[in-house]
C-alpha cells in the first residue's frame, strides 16, 4: 500500500528532519532573543514530529502519530508556560535579551 | 495507576478550590487527601499490574518511589503553610496548591511509566509545573530568571529526548520500554546506529534532568532564584523522579546496551562528583550550596546507575529516601532562618547555636547526613550505592566519590561552624510549630533510616 | 603456666623485711610526715637499723659459700619468658647489703641533725627511706628485671634528692641533668637486658650465666651484651664520658652525696659488673674498655679534682676518681678487688661527705675553700674524723684505703705496666688534693667573715657519733683484706669466692707475685703519697698558698678548674643541636612541610573549586552550548572510542 | 546480651541526661558512668568463667542482609581491655569536670556519654561494617564537644581534625568494601575475615587504605599535624577523651582489624611502618624538647609514646602485641593524668607558657606530688603502669630490629627530657610573677589525681592479671598474622 508520505524514501525524512533539529538546535545557540529562542525549540519539536510521523507510516504503526499529537498538547502547554514567563520577565526588565539575565552566577 | 488518578483528582480539587472559597481550608484538605492517597498507594504493593494498554505498570519499584514522592509532597505542602504568607501568595494560594500536586502527578508518571509516552508526558507535566512554580515570584527578577532558564533549558533538552525517541521509535517500532527490551536482547550484537544515537541522544536529556554534569548548570542559578520551597521540591522530588525514571529506562530498555554508553556515563558521574563539591566548597550562599551539593548527590546516584546490577534499585531508593529527608529537613531549617533574617547566605546561620540550639541541631544532623556520616540516613544509603558499584568493579568510581566525599565534608562543616563558632547575629529564629513538626519528623526518620537500612532495601 | 614455689627458708622472712622496712618508713613519712615533726627523721632510722639487723642476720645465717633464692612471685610472663619477683641471697648481695644499710643508717642518723631546721625535714626523709629501698632492690634482685627498677629508683631518688631545695632551678638543672644522664645509660641497659631476653630467654641471674658460658669465650653476642650493659655502669657510675652529672649533683643536702653519691648508688655498676661477672670474663675485649675507661676517668678525674674550691666539688671527683679505679680493678678481672675499694670507699667517702657537711653545717652553708682555713681549732671532732678519712682515702697504712688500693696496684702491676703508672699516678694526686682540701680547710687561720666566724661550732651528737663510728671503720675495715705479704687468709676474697668462681675457671689467675716485689709496690705507693702530701704542705701550709679568685685564674689552670670545659662541649656538641632540631623540626618540617601540605591540598582543592564555578557564567547561552558542545564531544569519544 | 547491656547504659544514659539540669547533670554522669563501670566488673568476672561467656557475651544477628551486616558484638580479652579503660577513665573525664561551669552541660554530658557510647561500640564489635559505623560515630560528639566548648580557634582546628580524621575513615570504608567484594565469603565478620584471608596480591592495597586510617587516628607522622592544636583547643574533658581513649581506637584497630585480616600486606609493608613509627617516636620527643605550650607539649609526647606502642604492634611478635595493649591501658591512664593536670594549671593561673610559670610546688604541694608521679608514670619509670609495656614493646622491635629498637628506645631519654623540663619550669623553682595564688586541689580534683595516681602503681605493680587477660587473643592474633 503506498501513501503520501511514502513517495519520499525514508532516509530523506530523516535528513530533513536531522536537518531542521539541527537548524533548531543552531537558533537556540545563535540567537539572543528569547522569542526567536522559543521559536526555534518549536522547530526542534516539529523536526521529532516529521520524524515520528514518517517513521510510524513507514512502519504502518500508528502509535508514532499518536505520540505526535501529545508533543503538539506539549508544546503548546510549553510555549503557554515560556510566553508568559517572557512576559513578566518583559515587565520586569523591558526586555527579551536572554543575556541580560546573568544576575545569578558562580 | 489509581494513585496517580486520585492525585490528579487532587490536583483539580485545588484548582476548583477557589471557586467554593475554601482557600483557608485547601492546605490541611490537601494534606488529608495526600496522606489518604499515601495509604492506597501501598494497596499496589506486591501487585504487580499493567494499566492503559502497558502504558502503566504499578511495580514494587514503583510503589516505593511514588510513596516517597508522596511524602514529600506531604512535607513540602505542610511547610507550603507558613511558607506562603504574603497577600499575593494568599491570592494564588489554590493555584499554587494545584500545581504542586501536578507535580507530583508527573512523578507518579516517571515511577510507573511502561511507555516511553508517558515517561515523555511525565517528565512534561512535572518540568511544566515547575517553570510555572519557579517563576513564580512574578515581581522578583531573579524567580523570572530562575523560571525562565530552566523553562528554555527544559525545553531544550526535552527535544533531545523527544528526537532520541524517534529515532529509537524508528529503529524498534514501538514506544513500550519492553518492547524496546526485547528489541535489545535480540538484536544487542549489531545494533542499528541509529538505536545507539537515539538512546544517547535520551541518555544525555536525562543527564540534564537529573542535573549531572556537563549538564548541570541549570541546577545552581535555578535553585537559586526559585522560592525556597520550590528549591526544596527540586532538589528532593524532582531529583528523585527524575533517577527513579533514568533508573528504569536503563534497566529495562538500554541495559543490553550499556556498554554502548558507558563512557559517557562514567565521565559524567565523575565529572559531577568532582564539579558538584569542588565548586560547592566556594559557595556563600546556601541555596545555592545545597544545589551544587545536589549535582554532587546526583554524582553519588549515578553512581548507582551506571552499576545498575542487583540490589541497586534498593540501594537507589535508600540513598533517594535518606537524601530527601535530610534535605527537607535542611530546607525547612533554612526557610526559617531566610524569614528571620532576610539573607540567604550562610552567614545568616551565624550563632545559631546559641540562639536555637534545637534548630542547630536538627540543621547539623541534616548536614551530617548529607555529608553521609553515620548513623545517619545519608552514610546508609551512599554505603550501599558504593558498595554495589564495588560489586560490579567500578572500584575507580567509587574512590573517586570517597575523595569527593571528603571534599564534600568541608562544605556540610561550613555550615555547621558558622552556627556554632560565628558570633551570632540580632534576629530571632523562631520555627512554627509545622515547621517544628516537619523538622523533627524528618531528622528522626534519617536516623530511623540509618538504624534499621534494612527495612527500607527490602522494600523492592 | 605459673609456677608456684612455697617458701620453706628461714631466711624469707627477714629477706623480705629487708626492702620492706624501708619502703614502709617511706610510706609513713610521706603520707603522715607533715605530723610526726621530726619523729619521721628517727622513724626513718630506725627502720634502717631494723634493715641492718636483718641483714646481719642474712650475713650470719647464710651458710659459707651458698646462695639462696627467695622468690616473693611470679611477677609477670609473656611468651616462654618469666620475670620472678625473686631475691638472690648470697655473699655479693649480703656485702652489698652490709654497707647501704649499715653505712645508711649511719647516714640517716646524722641526717636528723644536719636536716634538723629544713622545713622539708620529713619529706627528705621519705625520699632518703624510697632510696634505700630501691638500691636494695637493686642488689637483691635475682634478675636484671629488679635489678634494673632499682636502677632506675635510685636514680629516681637521686633526682628527687639532688633537686630537694626545688627554689633553686641550678639544683634542679643538677638533678635533671643526673636523671637524664642516668637514663642515657639505662638504655643501655635495656638494649643488654633485650639481648639478653632473645639469647637465653631469660633475665636470670644464673640463666643467663649458663647461656653465657654454653656461648663460650669472646662470643660477640657477649661481647655486645656486656658493652651494652656497661653502657649503663656508665651513667650510673659516672664514667667518662657521662660523669659529668655527679659533681653537679653536689647541690643535694650533703648527707645525700655521702649516701647516694659516694657511698652506695655510684657503686651500683660495679656491683652490676660483679654479678655478671662470667659474662664480662668471656668478654676480654670489653673488659679492656672497662678498663680503659676506668684508668682515664680514674686520672682524668683527679687531675679535674686539683684545681677545684668548692669542699664538695673536690670530692665529688674524687669519687669519680675512686670508682675510675675500681673499674679499673674489674677491667683486670679483679672483681674481689674491685668490691673490696668498694667497700673501703663506702666507708670513708661517706666519712669524709659527712665531715664536710658538718663543716658546712658549721659555716652556716658556705662551701667554697678560700673562705675557710683554720676550722681545726673550732670543730675538733669534725677535723680529726675528717683526718682519718683524708690519711685513709691517700692510701697510707694501716688505714683501709690503702689495702684496697694496693691491692689494684698490684694487680695493675701485674696486668700492665703502662696501667699501673697511671693508676699510681692518680693516687698520688688524690693524696695531694685530698690534703690540699685538709690544709685550706682545717688550717692556717680563717679566712671568712666574722659574722661567719661566729657562727662556728662543733656539730650535735646525731652528727658527731656517725663521724666517729664512720672513722673507726675507714681505720679498720681493710684488715678484712690483708695483702698476701702479711696475712694468707683474704677473709674478704674468700667471702665472695664462691661468687667469682666460675670467672676464676674462665681466667686463671696469673702467677703469684713474688713477695719481695709486692713490698716494693707498697713502699713506692706509700712513698708516692707521702709525697704529694708533703708537696701539699708546703704549698698550702708552709707557704699559706690560697687559690686565686675565679677570674684570675689564667692558662692551663683556668681549662683544668673549669673542668676541660666538658659541660661545655656537651652543651654544643649535643644539648645545642637538639635544642636546634627541635625547633627545625617544629617549624620547618611540621609547620612547614608537613602541615603546609596538608594545607596545600585544602588550598588546592579550593582553587580548583573557583576556577570551576567560573564555568558558572550565568548566561543561559553559553549553558546550552557548553551543553551541546560536551554532547557532541562525548557522542564523538563514545562512538570512535567504543563503536 | 551482657556486651549489649555494656552497649547500652551509656547510650541511655546520654539520652536521659537531656532532659536534665544544672548540678544533677554531672551527678547523673557520673553516677552512669560508675554503674557502668562496676557492671564492667560484672562482665570480667563472668568472662573469667570463660564457658559461661560464650553465650552470654556474644551477640549476632542479622542486620542487613545486601550487603551481609550483621549486629555481632562479642568480648575477648582484647575488647575486654578496651571496654575496662574507657569505663575506667570515663568516670574520672566526668568527675574532672565538676568543678568547671559549662554552658548547656546537659548537652555536654550527653555528647560525651554518647561518645562513651561509640567507643564501646567501637571495641565490641566483631563485623567490619558495625565497627566502622561506631568509629565514624566516635569521631562526630568529640567533634561537637571540641567545636562548642573549645578554646581559640577552635572552628579552624576542630575542622582541620574532623576532615583529616574522616578523609581517614573513609578510606578505611574503601577497604572494607573492596574486602567485602573481593573476598569469596562475602562477610566482613571478624571471624570470617581473619579465616579467609583475601588473596595476598590484593592485601597491599587494603593495607595503606586501613593504615592510613589509622595512622590519622593514631596519629603517627606524617599524619599527626591535626593532633597538637586539637588537643590544645578541644577542652579539657575533650581532650582527655580524645587522647585517653579515642586514640587507642586506632591501635586497637591495628590489632584487631589491620594484622589479623592482611597479614600478607603487613608483612609487605611492615618495615615501612615501623620506620614511620620509630621516626615519629624520636621525632615527636625531640619537639616537645622545646614547645613551651604545656599541652602541645604533651600532645607531642603522646604522639611519641603511641608511635612507639604501634611499632612494637608492627613488629608483629608476642612481645610487641602483648606489651602494646598493655601500654595502651598504661598510656590510656597517664595521658589522661598529665591533661588533668595540664588543664588544672591553664584553669588555676589562665597561662599555658611553661616559661611564664613556676614554683607552683611552693603553693600546691599535694598536687605537686600527684603530678609528679604522673610524669614519672609517662617517662616509664619501674614499678609504674607504662615500664611494663615500654619494656615489652622495645623488646619487640628488638626482636624486629635492633637498630630501630635503640631508636625507639631514645625514647627513654628524651621522654626523660622533655617531661622533667616541663615540670622543672612549670613545678619548682621560685614564684613566677605570673602566679601568685594556686590554690591546692580541690575534693574531685583530688579524688581523679589520686585514683590516676593508684591506678599508676596498681598497673606498674600487678602487670599480670592484664598480660593474662589479654593473652589468648593475643596468641591468635600473633598465630594469624605471623607471615614467614
Amino acid at each position: 500500500m503506498e501513501n503520501t508520505i511514502q513517495a519520499v524514501p525514508q532516509n530523506w525524512y530523516l535528513l530533513l528532519s536531522t536537518f531542521m533539529f539541527c537548524i533548531g538546535v543552531m537558533g537556540v545557540l545563535l540567537r539572543r532573543n528569547a522569542i526567536i529562542i522559543l521559536m526555534c525549540i518549536e522547530l526542534m519539536l516539529n523536526a521529532v514530529n516529521l520524524l515520528l510521523v514518517s517513521f510510524s507510516s513507514y512502519a504502518g504503526n500508528a502509535e508514532g502519530q499518536v505520540f505526535v499529537f501529545f508533543i503538539m498538547v506539549v508544546a503548546a502547554a510549553e510555549v503557554a508556560v515560556g510566553l508568559a514567563l517572557l512576559v513578566s520577565i518583559y515587565r520586569n526588565i523591558a526586555s527579551t535579551d536572554i543575556d541580560i539575565l546573568s544576575k545569578m552566577k558562580w | 495507576m489509581n494513585t496517580l488518578i486520585y492525585t490528579a483528582c487532587l490536583g483539580l480539587f485545588g484548582l476548583l478550590a477557589e471557586i467554593f472559597n475554601l482557600r483557608k481550608y485547601l492546605i490541611p484538605i490537601m494534606v488529608l487527601g495526600l496522606a489518604v492517597i499515601f495509604s492506597l498507594n501501598l494497596q499496589t504493593w506486591n501487585h504487580p499490574e499493567t494499566h492503559f494498554n502497558g502504558m502503566l505498570t504499578d511495580s514494587n519499584f514503583s510503589t516505593a518511589f511514588s510513596g516517597l514522592a508522596i511524602f514529600i509532597m506531604l512535607i513540602i505542602l505542610i511547610l507550603a503553610g507558613d511558607f506562603y504568607t504574603s497577600s499575593d501568595d494568599e491570592k494564588h494560594i489554590s493555584d499554587y496548591m494545584a500545581i504542586l500536586v501536578f507535580t507530583l502527578c508527573g512523578a507518579l508518571m516517571m515511577f510507573s511509566y511502561a511507555n516511553m509516552a508517558m515517561l515523555f508526558l511525565g517528565i512534561e507535566t512535572l518540568s511544566i509545573s515547575l517553570y510555572v512554580m519557579a517563576g513564580s515570584r512574578r515581581f522578583e527578577v531573579k524567580s523570572n530568571e530562575a523560571g525562565f532558564k530552566y523553562f528554555l533549558m527544559g525545553s531544550f533538552a526535552s527535544a533531545f529526548l523527544l528526537f532520541g525517541i524517534a529515532l529509537i521509535f524508528g529503529v524498534t517500532g514501538t514506544f513500550s520500554i519492553d518492547g524496546i527490551g526485547v528489541y535489545m536482547r535480540a538484536h544487542a550484537d549489531q545494533l542499528d546506529p541509529l538505536f545507539i544515537v537515539g538512546m544517547l541522544l535520551m541518555i544525555f536529556a536525562m543527564l540534564f534532568k537529573v542535573s549531572a554534569a556537563p549538564f548541570h548548570f541549570w541546577a545552581p542559578d535555578v535553585y537559586e532564584g526559585a522560592p525556597s520551597l520550590i528549591t526544596a521540591l527540586m532538589s528532593t522530588l524532582v531529583k528523585i523522579a527524575a533517577f527513579a525514571a533514568f533508573y528504569k529506562l536503563l534497566s529495562v530498555c538500554f541495559v543490553f546496551a550499556l556498554g554502548k554508553a558507558e563512557i559517557i556515563l562514567t565521565v559524567s558521574c565523575a565529572a559531577t562528583l568532582l564539579i558538584g563539591n569542588l565548586v560547592a566548597l566556594t559557595q556563600d550562599n546556601f541555596k545555592r550550596l545545597l544545589a551544587y551539593s545536589g549535582i554532587s548527590h546526583a554524582g553519588y546516584m549515578l553512581l548507582a546507575i551506571i552499576s545498575l546490577q542487583g540490589s541497586t534499585d534498593s540501594a537507589l531508593f535508600l540513598y533517594s529516601a535518606g537524601y530527601a529527608v535530610a534535605s527537607l529537613a535542611a530546607f525547612a531549617i533554612a526557610i526559617t532562618v531566610f524569614k528571620a533574617t532576610g539573607t540567604e547566605s550562610i552567614s545568616g546561620f551565624n550563632g545559631l547555636g546559641k540562639k536555637n540550639p534545637m534548630l542547630a541541631a536538627g540543621l547539623s544532623m541534616a548536614m551530617l547526613s548529607l555529608a553521609g556520616i553515620p548513623p545517619f540516613a545519608g552514610f546508609f544509603g551512599k554505603y550501599f550505592i558504593f558498595s554495589e558499584a564495588m560489586r560490579n568493579g567500578y572500584q575507580n568510581l567509587v574512590f573517586l566519590a570517597i575523595i569527593s566525599s571528603i571534599i564534600g565534608v568541608f562544605y556540610y562543616m561550613k555550615v555547621i561552624v558558622a552556627m556554632y563558632s560565628k558570633p551570632a547575629n540580632e534576629f530571632e529564629v523562631k520555627p512554627t510549630f509545622s515547621y517544628q513538626l516537619v523538622i523533627i519528623v524528618c531528622i528522626l526518620l534519617s536516623i530511623i533510616i540509618g538504624v534499621f537500612p534494612g527495612l527500607f532495601t527490602k522494600l523492592l | 603456666m605459673t609456677q608456684t614455689i612455697i617458701q620453706t627458708s628461714n631466711l624469707y622472712l627477714p629477706t623480705i623485711l629487708i626492702p620492706l622496712l624501708p619502703l614502709l618508713g617511706f610510706f609513713i613519712n610521706a603520707l603522715f610526715g607533715k605530723k610526726l615533726g621530726h619523729a619521721s627523721g628517727w622513724i626513718a632510722t630506725a627502720v634502717l637499723f631494723g634493715a641492718f639487723a636483718c641483714s646481719l642476720f642474712l650475713f650470719l645465717n647464710l651458710p659459707t659459700g651458698g646462695s639462696e633464692t627467695i622468690t616473693i612471685s611470679n611477677w609477670f610472663y609473656f611468651k616462654n619468658i618469666f620475670i620472678p619477683f625473686a631475691f638472690l641471697i648470697d655473699p655479693l648481695s649480703i656485702t652489698m647489703l652490709l654497707v647501704i644499710t649499715g653505712i645508711g643508717s649511719l647516714i640517716h642518723l646524722y641526717s636528723i641533725g644536719y636536716m634538723h631546721h629544713d622545713e622539708g625535714f620529713s619529706r627528705f626523709f621519705s625520699y632518703l627511706n624510697l632510696f634505700i629501698f630501691f638500691m636494695l632492690l637493686l642488689v637483691m634482685g635475682n634478675n636484671y628485671l629488679i635489678m634494673f627498677i632499682g636502677w632506675e629508683g635510685v636514680g629516681l631518688c637521686s633526682y628527687l634528692l639532688i633537686g630537694f631545695w626545688f627554689k633553686n632551678q641550678a639544683f634542679n638543672d643538677a638533678a635533671k641533668k643526673a636523671f637524664i644522664m642516668n637514663r642515657i645509660g639505662d638504655l643501655g641497659f635495656i638494649i643488654g637486658m633485650f639481648m639478653m631476653l632473645f639469647y637465653f630467654n631469660s633475665l636470670n641471674f644464673d640463666v643467663v650465666t649458663i647461656g653465657a658460658l654454653k656461648l663460650g669465650m669472646g662470643n660477640m653476642t657477649i661481647i655486645y651484651i656486656t658493652l651494652f650493659l656497661f653502657v649503663g655502669v656508665m651513667g650510673k657510675s659516672a664514667q667518662l664520658p657521662l660523669y659529668t652529672w655527679l659533681p653537679d649533683a653536689m647541690a643535694g643536702p650533703t648527707p645525700v652525696s655521702a649516701l647516694i653519691h659516694a657511698a652506695t648508688m655510684v657503686t651500683a655498676g660495679i656491683y652490676m659488673i660483679a654479678r655478671s661477672n662470667v659474662l664480662f670474663s668471656l668478654a676480654p675485649h670489653t673488659l679492656d674498655v672497662i678498663l680503659i675507661v676506668g684508668t682515664a676517668t680514674s686520672l682524668f678525674a683527679a687531675v679535674i679534682g686539683l684545681k677545684q674550691n668548692d669542699i664538695k666539688k673536690v670530692l665529688a671527683y674524687s669519687t669519680v676518681s675512686q670508682l675510675g679505679l675500681m673499674f679499673a680493678a674489674l677491667g683486670m678481672g679483679a672483681y674481689e678487688s674491685g668490691m673490696f675499694h668498694v667497700v673501703t670507699h663506702a666507708f670513708f667517702k661517706a666519712l669524709l661527705f659527712l665531715g664536710a657537711g658538718s663543716v658546712i653545717h658549721a659555716m652556716g652553708g658556705e662551701q667554697d675553700m678560700r673562705n675557710m682555713g683554720g676550722l681545726g681549732k673550732f670543730i675538733k671532732i669534725t677535723f680529726a674524723t675528717f683526718l682519718i678519712g683524708t690519711v685513709a682515702i691517700s692510701g697510707i697504712p694501716p688505714f683501709a684505703g690503702f689495702f684496697s688500693k694496693d691491692e689494684i696496684l698490684a694487680t695493675a702491676f701485674e696486668h700492665n705496666k703502662v696501667i699501673w703508672g697511671l693508676l699510681s699516678f692518680s693516687s698520688m694526686l688524690t693524696a695531694f688534693y685530698m690534703f690540699r682540701l685538709v690544709y685550706l680547710t682545717f688550717s692556717s687561720s680563717f679566712r671568712g667573715t666574722d659574722e661567719v666566724k661566729h657562727h662556728i661550732h662543733e656539730s650535735p651528737a646525731t652528727m658527731t657519733m656517725p663521724l666517729i663510728i664512720l672513722a673507726a671503720c675507714a681505720i679498720i675495715a681493710g684488715f678484712i683484706g690483708l695483702p698476701t705479704i702479711i696475712s694468707h687468709t683474704h677473709l674478704f676474697k674468700n667471702y665472695l669466692a664462691s661468687v667469682f668462681a666460675q670467672s676464676k675457671l674462665i681466667m686463671p689467675a696469673g702467677h703469684e707475685m713474688s713477695h719481695s716485689m709486692e713490698w716494693i709496690l707498697v713502699g713506692t705507693a706509700v712513698t708516692l703519697a707521702l709525697v704529694s702530701i708533703a708537696f701539699a704542705y708546703q704549698k698550702y701550709v708552709m707557704q699559706k698558698h690560697v687559690p686565686a679568685a675565679d677570674e684570675n685564674v689564667k692558662g692551663i689552670s683556668k681549662v683544668v678548674a673549669n673542668k676541660f670545659y666538658v659541660d661545655e662541649i656537651y652543651n654544643t656538641v649535643f644539648v645545642k643541636p637538639i635544642m636546634l632540631l627541635s625547633d627545625l623540626f617544629l617549624v620547618v618540617v611540621d609547620k612547614l612541610i608537613v602541615d603546609l601540605l596538608v594545607h596545600a591540598i585544602a588550598f588546592i582543592t579550593n582553587q580548583i573549586g573557583r576556577a570551576l564555578r567560573l564555568l558558572q557564567t550565568g548566561h543561559v547561552g553559553f549553558y546550552m552550548f557548553a551543553m551541546v558542545i560536551s554532547m557532541i564531544i562525548l557522542l564523538a569519544v563514545q562512538i570512535f572510542v567504543v563503536i | 546480651m551482657l556486651t549489649l547491656i555494656l552497649l547500652l547504659i551509656p547510650l541511655i544514659a546520654s539520652i536521659l541526661v537531656l532532659f536534665l539540669k544544672g548540678e544533677s547533670v554531672k551527678w547523673f554522669s557520673f553516677f552512669a558512668t560508675i554503674v557502668q563501670l562496676i557492671f564492667t566488673f560484672y562482665v570480667y568476672s563472668v568472662f573469667q568463667n570463660k564457658e559461661a561467656a560464650k553465650s552470654l557475651l556474644a551477640i549476632n544477628i542479622e542486620w542487613i542482609s545486601s550487603p551481609k551486616i550483621n549486629f555481632n558484638i562479642a568480648l575477648d580479652g582484647m575488647s575486654l581491655l578496651m571496654v575496662f579503660l574507657s569505663n575506667l577513665l570515663m568516670p574520672l573525664i566526668v568527675l574532672a569536670g565538676f568543678n568547671r561551669t559549662q554552658e548547656r552541660s546537659h548537652i555536654f554530658y550527653s555528647l560525651v556519654l554518647l561518645m562513651h557510647f561509640a567507643l564501646i561500640g567501637v571495641f565490641v564489635s566483631f563485623d567490619g561494617f558495625l565497627y566502622y559505623i561506631f568509629w565514624e560515630l566516635a569521631l562526630i560528639p568529640i567533634y561537637f564537644i571540641s567545636l562548642n566548648w573549645g578554646g581559640v580557634n577552635r572552628s579552624t582546628v576542630t575542622l582541620k581534625f574532623f576532615i583529616y580524621t574522616l578523609a581517614g575513615s573513609l578510606l578505611m570504608l574503601f577497604g572494607f568494601l573492596f574486602l567485602y567484594w573481593n573476598t569469596n565469603l562475602h562477610s566482613l565478620s571478624w571471624f570470617d575475615l581473619t579465616v579467609n584471608h583475601i588473596c595476598s596480591c590484593k592485601q597491599g592495597f587494603i593495607f595503606w587504605m586501613f593504615f592510613i586510617a589509622y595512622a590519622i587516628k593514631i596519629p603517627l607522622i606524617p599524619f599527626h599535624t591535626w593532633q597538637p592544636d586539637t588537643y590544645s583547643t578541644a577542652p579539657t574533658q575533650g581532650t582527655m577523651l580524645l587522647s585517653g581513649i579515642m586514640l587507642k581506637m586506632g591501635l586497637y584497630s591495628l590489632l584487631r582489624w589491620l594484622l589479623p585480616i592482611i597479614p600478607n600486606g603487613v608483612a609487605e609493608y611492615t618495615p615501612i611502618a615501623i620506620a614511620l613509627c620509630v621516626i615519629g617516636v624520636v621525632y615527636a620527643s625531640v619537639i616537645a624538647i622545646m614547645q613551651t605550650d604545656i599541652k602541645k607539649l604533651f600532645a607531642y609526647s603522646s604522639i611519641a609514646h603511641v608511635g612507639l606502642i604501634a611499632a612494637g604492634i608492627f613488629a608483629l611478635n608476642m612481645q610487641g602485641i602483648q606489651g602494646g595493649l598493655v601500654q595502651m591501658l598504661a598510656h590510656g591512664i597517664n595521658v589522661v593524668g598529665v591533661f588533668y593536670c595540664a588543664d588544672i594549671i591553664i584553669n588555676r593561673t589562665g597561662n599555658s607558657n611553661i616559661n611564664s610559670l613556676g614554683g607552683i610546688r611552693l603553693l600546691a604541694p599535694r598536687f605537686a606530688t600527684y603530678f609528679i608521679i604522673i610524669v614519672l608514670g609517662s617517662v616509664a619509670l619501674p614499678l609504674t603502669n607504662s615500664f611494663i609495656g615500654e619494656f615489652m614493646l622495645l623488646f619487640g622491635i628488638f626482636e624486629y630490629n635492633s637498630w630501630a629498637a635503640i631508636m625507639a628506645g631514645l625514647t627513654i631519654i628524651l621522654g626523660a627530657v622533655y617531661m622533667l623540663r616541663m615540670y622543672q619550669k612549670v613545678m619548682l623553682g621560685d614564684l613566677n610573677e605570673n602566679v601568685t595564688v594556686f590554690e591546692d586541689l580541690k575534693w574531685n580534683e583530688e579524688l581523679v589525681l589520686a585514683t590516676i595516681a593508684i591506678l599508676i602503681f596498681v598497673f606498674g605493680i600487678f602487670p599480670k592479671p592484664i598480660l593474662e587477660l589479654v593473652e589468648p587473643i593475643a596468641t591468635e592474633i600473633f598465630k594469624i598474622s605471623f607471615v614467614k
